[in-house]
């Protein structure tokens, strides 16, 4: 039995506490999948999984519509697929087929996929940051009804681009949500080697910009977090940023684990698996009666064929020869 | 009969006139530069556009080179034409990322379904004490970069034209002004045209040899030309005005003619405009060329404040017409003389005219 | 007759004050002298006047040793002074002499006086920020008693390169203080034109670095922050912010008003005219009996003959055909 | 009985040699990258080097390459000599206005005072995937501005007296190194040597053509001429080494010997090192020269992360004998062709061997 302050005690909609469970099962079996895949050496790109990471763009999409846009970067497999990008379309450019959603040009670190809203992300750390303020810049000077989210890592916050784009936004009070996923680290490094002893919400904060932390592995943290964030900034009251703290569980690039590299603290993988987010909102929503094991089971199939249909279609695809498109730097 | 417009106008107003009429026929187009609406308005170029075109199409800026960057290449993503300024092209090397990296790749990496429709103005500055950091002439950098489009307007009208006719490209071009050109008139007719981007203009005909020059070099080319021609030295000047896709038809055509070719560049010479011109020449009309090119430019060293140490810098005339005598060997060296006399400097070498009071 | 409470009363000891009103008495003589050369165009090149600033860099000055290292921008005849800069190395170099402090090279926006511990001002707006940081990071490197200080104008902020360096000097805990002199212009655009609402010390602030702000046109305000932080950055307590208030009363850049061109605000000028900060100190310094008249005019007296030594040198020296350096980029 | 050393490493191990030495010998160096100590090491280059030299010399970084190169330049000042690494040249791209208006100008303009001893580690990507953003080899616009020495490393034993004589020069050095010759194995002697940073090397003498090569072109052009020298074609090869001050008397010298020029480079062609080389060429030797010479280098688009997009991008070994064809006429047809399947690749295209296996 739920008490009405229990901590697990779910308040958020039916509907919303499902759709994000389901959308972070489907991001994890994606990402399962292109780990197991990527093995067979036919997509040829480096890669950067979000496993462990798939609470913040479940959440997060969830407040968004369609029209909404949303930028990221290197890590952006989840955050393609949360806002609805096209499967089909993300392994096929894995693959390098001019069916890609890049035409095989940018590989897993070059996703978009325009119908949904999914606008880019691009691989130089802070590449996108200002792009993406420049569309809700864009939205906000043409009157639109739509928002702008952008996704970056706690690495990215060093680059100074990302300081002359919170100032912009707040001057400008511009339709954007600045969504920071602090995983703690920049490849191997940690944060305390890069960035002095400080929350990075606040120091968004100092630019002007409303801003807010939670946890990045509590799914319904964040969707709280974000869809008042998301609200306010519909509403027209300017730019907000979120932190969240949260982990990488595979390596950094590439499939593989990489505990045995050791750069790690001790215990901390551990802790954070502990915490992972898919199981966690899994048990919160069993023991809320809002789950039951027919429906997980039902979820799972569901997500499992999908995936395995696409991998095939795509297979298939890479073995015909389908025609490359023209080269040219110019429009 | 026909009635010849005789209007006269600098090349400063003449890009005003293209962002005027720009910001008056495209609603997408905007205009974005630190100084843009301030009370000298970008060397005059874009004096009154706020007050006319109002404040969601004309704005000023924080001095944020590579975050504006990306900030107009996201609005040209969201169907804006984005027109960003930067005072001196020197300011432009923060943003280097952003043109280099997105911008200019945008189009071909995600497959060709976007591109960025962007204009960035630079200045290259001269003169009056500039020095180092803002005088560069990059024209180079940008055009090695496949993805841009690099133009090196002169004269009023074409200038005018080039703007218009940028703003209107889909791809992000980087439009390279010259501080010593601002001032320069030219006839400009009331009716505004666009114009082919990578094309090179003949702007003076002549049999002798071929003369290819990039922005301000074309005037002191011209002059040259000029000062040759009373002694019976025609000399073809193109006047290259695209530097990233080079017009490799006009040069060859003047090359296969005269045989002679001289390439005067602002930048500085090694690794630049002048290289990759001397080599399509070369590769194209080996046969036609009777004997090796040469090339005006500026040395490899960054220019000083002091015009004392600039004495030998900038090309000027003289340097073309010297070029000229090394290749045609015919001129006796009397005419030499009398030619380089006659385009000695008359005022100080660091304004481009004597009135010239800045604002540098 | 003063009270203690008086906000009149001088604390600081008789020697500051006589030397921080010393100091800015000289600099505004020269940049006065300065502007009225300019008028005959021997010395042609760009020349940004801090007439109306002269007291942040005469009381920052004052709290730091000849050993200190300062970096500065555009307008830094008064940081170069206060310094202790040759004022004939400064007006060579105006003149473009090889006599000057650049040798000709670089005029009034590239000062340098290695032996006072001035290594450098540039025009690129930041650009000395992250070398200035670099120069402090060396020191912290090689356990050199010494700290770094490096002015910069409200507009300079607006580059993501002061970010990354008051981050890393952040990190680093280096000594050096980040003066920031906030007249409220970047050329004739007015701050809140580029950005947002909150202060500059507080976004500083958030990087993890210590930070006040004060009444940059009162000299004595301004020595008590600043010997405060360069105390504690000497005590290696790490980096400190100061930004101070003040206003530039000549054009940006040249010698003459530019109030015709009616970008400030109607008053603006005037009042701040009024606070004119040499004036300021030296009402105090005489209503606390610090200061005569005689001893004024002494002054006064002293520093006009040391600057019309100097222009009449430099002036004779135009005149004289020096030799030119030679031309070489590298070392 | 003089006995020769046997040691044979990689172009990444005799990198970390060279640092390694240099940190030693030198207590004014330090080393400073994203990654420099992680478990990585940049590739292999500097692992380990913390651990022996210490935090206070070796240090990782925050993700600020404008600021940090910012912080190296005052730190060089200060006399220290950092070496600062950039896992791509691509991420250089945010430090353009650091290195152009400060490092590559300091020395100059301020009279001769002070100058900037750093290194710039820069690594071109290539292969599985990079795309567009990470394998860009712009060599072309850091060796456009005088100031800066750009140097690009092939061989292990001359990578590490390279990287040693950078480190000791007294200017900027940017030392672009490539992916695929990290894994490039040669014979390295113990004792470390320095050598001119600005003389190209001939690595292959011949003398019926001139092959002048950057970074990795002279293993494919190495390749090319073992090719054609089972047919009688005697290629020289030249390793350019340093691409900003460009060795005019090694390549007169060939080309005079020779009369036949080809340039190959890492780069896009098109106002590339190459054209610059050939334009040098074509005014010192043009009496000299038979034929137009010919340049082999990247087309004018971006890389694309498809290896099948990429089939007609990165010049080979096919490219360079193709290049050889066309100003050999001499050469058979079917010699043509058995040359080509004799340098037709064997493995996938976008890894420099098969075994290959990252870090990417
Ligand atoms: C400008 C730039 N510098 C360095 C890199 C290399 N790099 C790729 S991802 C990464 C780590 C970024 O860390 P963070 O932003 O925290 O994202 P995370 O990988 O943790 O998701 C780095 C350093 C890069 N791609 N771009
Ligand atoms: C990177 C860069 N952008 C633009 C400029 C042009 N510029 C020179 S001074 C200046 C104003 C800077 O304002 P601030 O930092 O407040 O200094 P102030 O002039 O008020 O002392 C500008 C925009 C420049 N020199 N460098
Ligand atoms: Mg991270
Ligand atoms: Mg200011």
């Amino acid at each position: 039995m739920m008490l009405a302050n229990d901590p697990n005690l779910i308040t958020a909609p039916y509907e919303v506490g499902h759709s994000i469970f389901r959308t972070m099962l489907f991001i994890r079996h994606v990402e399962e999948r292109l780990a197991s895949e990527y093995q067979k050496q036919n997509m040829r790109c480096p890669m950067h999984l979000c496993i462990g990471q798939e609470a913040v763009a479940a959440a997060v999409s969830q407040c968004l519509s369609v029209k909404d846009e949303v930028f990221s970067g290197h890590r952006a497999h989840g955050h393609y697929l949360a806002k609805g990008g096209s499967l089909t379309s993300l392994v096929a450019e894995m693959y390098g087929l001019p069916s890609g959603c890049s035409k095989g040009r940018g590989g897993s670190m070059h996703l978009t996929d325009l119908q949904v809203g999914f606008v880019a992300s691009t691989p130089i750390v802070g590449g996108t940051i200002p792009v993406a303020t420049g569309a809700a810049w864009a939205a906000s000077l043409k009157g639109e009804d739509k928002i702008v989210a952008v996704y970056f890592g706690d690495g990215c916050f060093e680059e100074g681009v990302i300081h002359e784009s919170l100032n912009f936004a707040a001057l400008h009070k511009l339709p954007i949500v600045f969504i920071c996923e602090n995983n703690n680290y920049s490849v191997y490094t940690k944060l305390q080697t890069r960035q002095p002893q400080r929350t990075i919400a606040s120091v968004a904060h100092a630019h002007g910009i409303e801003s807010a932390s939670g946890d990045g592995n509590d799914a319904l943290e964040c969707y709280d977090l974000a869809s008042e964030a998301v609200e306010a900034v519909r509403a027209g009251r300017g730019p907000r940023f979120l932190e969240f703290s949260t982990h990488r569980v595979l390596e950094h690039c590439g499939p593989n684990d990489d505990e045995q590299l050791g750069y790690r603290a001790p215990g901390e993988l551990e802790r954070w698996l502990r915490k992972c987010p898919i199981k966690d909102l899994r048990e919160r929503l069993v023991s809320n009666g809002l789950l039951d094991a027919i429906e997980l089971q039902e979820i799972e199939t569901s997500i499992l064929h999908e995936i395995q249909e696409v991998f095939e279609f795509v297979h298939v695809q890479s073995k015909m020869q389908l025609q490359q498109p023209e080269h040219s730097a110019y429009a | 009969m026909h009635k010849i417009s005789q209007r006269t106008i600098t090349q400063a107003q003449a890009i005003r006139e293209a962002l005027d009429h720009q910001l008056t026929q495209d609603e997408s187009v905007i205009l974005i530069g630190e100084g843009v609406p301030d009370p000298k308005g970008i060397f005059g170029t874009t004096l009154g556009l706020q007050e006319k075109h109002g404040r969601k199409r004309v704005f000023d800026m924080p001095l944020s080179e590579n975050g504006m960057t990306g900030i107009c290449i996201g609005a040209s993503l969201s169907g804006l034409k984005p027109v960003l300024v930067h005072q001196r092209l020197d300011f432009a090397l923060l943003s280097m990322d952003q043109l280099i990296n997105n911008a200019a790749k945008w189009h071909y990496m995600f497959g060709g379904q976007s591109s960025v429709p962007i204009v960035v103005r630079v200045i290259v500055g001269r003169g009056w004490g500039q020095g180092p950091q803002h005088s560069q002439s990059l024209q180079a950098l940008f055009s090695h970069i496949p993805g841009l489009k690099v133009v090196m307007p002169v004269f009023p009208e074409d200038s005018r034209a080039m703007l218009v006719s940028a703003i209107q490209d889909k791809n992000p071009v980087i439009f390279i002004e010259h501080r010593w050109l601002h001032g320069l008139t030219g006839p400009v007719k009331e009716q505004i045209e666009t114009t082919r981007l990578n094309k090179a203009r003949v702007v003076r005909e002549g049999n002798h040899l071929t003369l290819v020059a990039t922005s301000y070099m074309v005037i002191e080319g011209l002059k040259a030309a000029d000062a040759l021609s009373a002694h019976g030295v025609d000399v073809e000047v193109l006047d290259l005005r695209c530097t990233s896709d080079i017009d490799q038809e006009a040069i060859i055509g003047s090359v296969n003619k005269t045989g002679l070719l001289i390439v005067a560049d602002t930048g500085h010479l090694s690794l630049g405009i002048s290289a990759e011109i001397i080599a399509l020449a070369t590769q194209h009309c080996f046969s036609k060329l009777s004997k090796a090119p040469e090339r005006v430019a500026c040395p490899s060293y960054p220019a000083s404040t002091s015009a004392a140490q600039l004495e030998d810098y900038y090309p000027t005339a003289q340097h073309v017409a010297s070029a000229v005598f090394k290749l045609k060997s015919d001129i006796s060296e009397a005419t030499q003389c009398e030619i380089l006399r006659c385009l000695s400097p008359s005022g100080p070498i660091d304004v481009p005219s004597v009135d010239y009071a800045g604002p540098f």
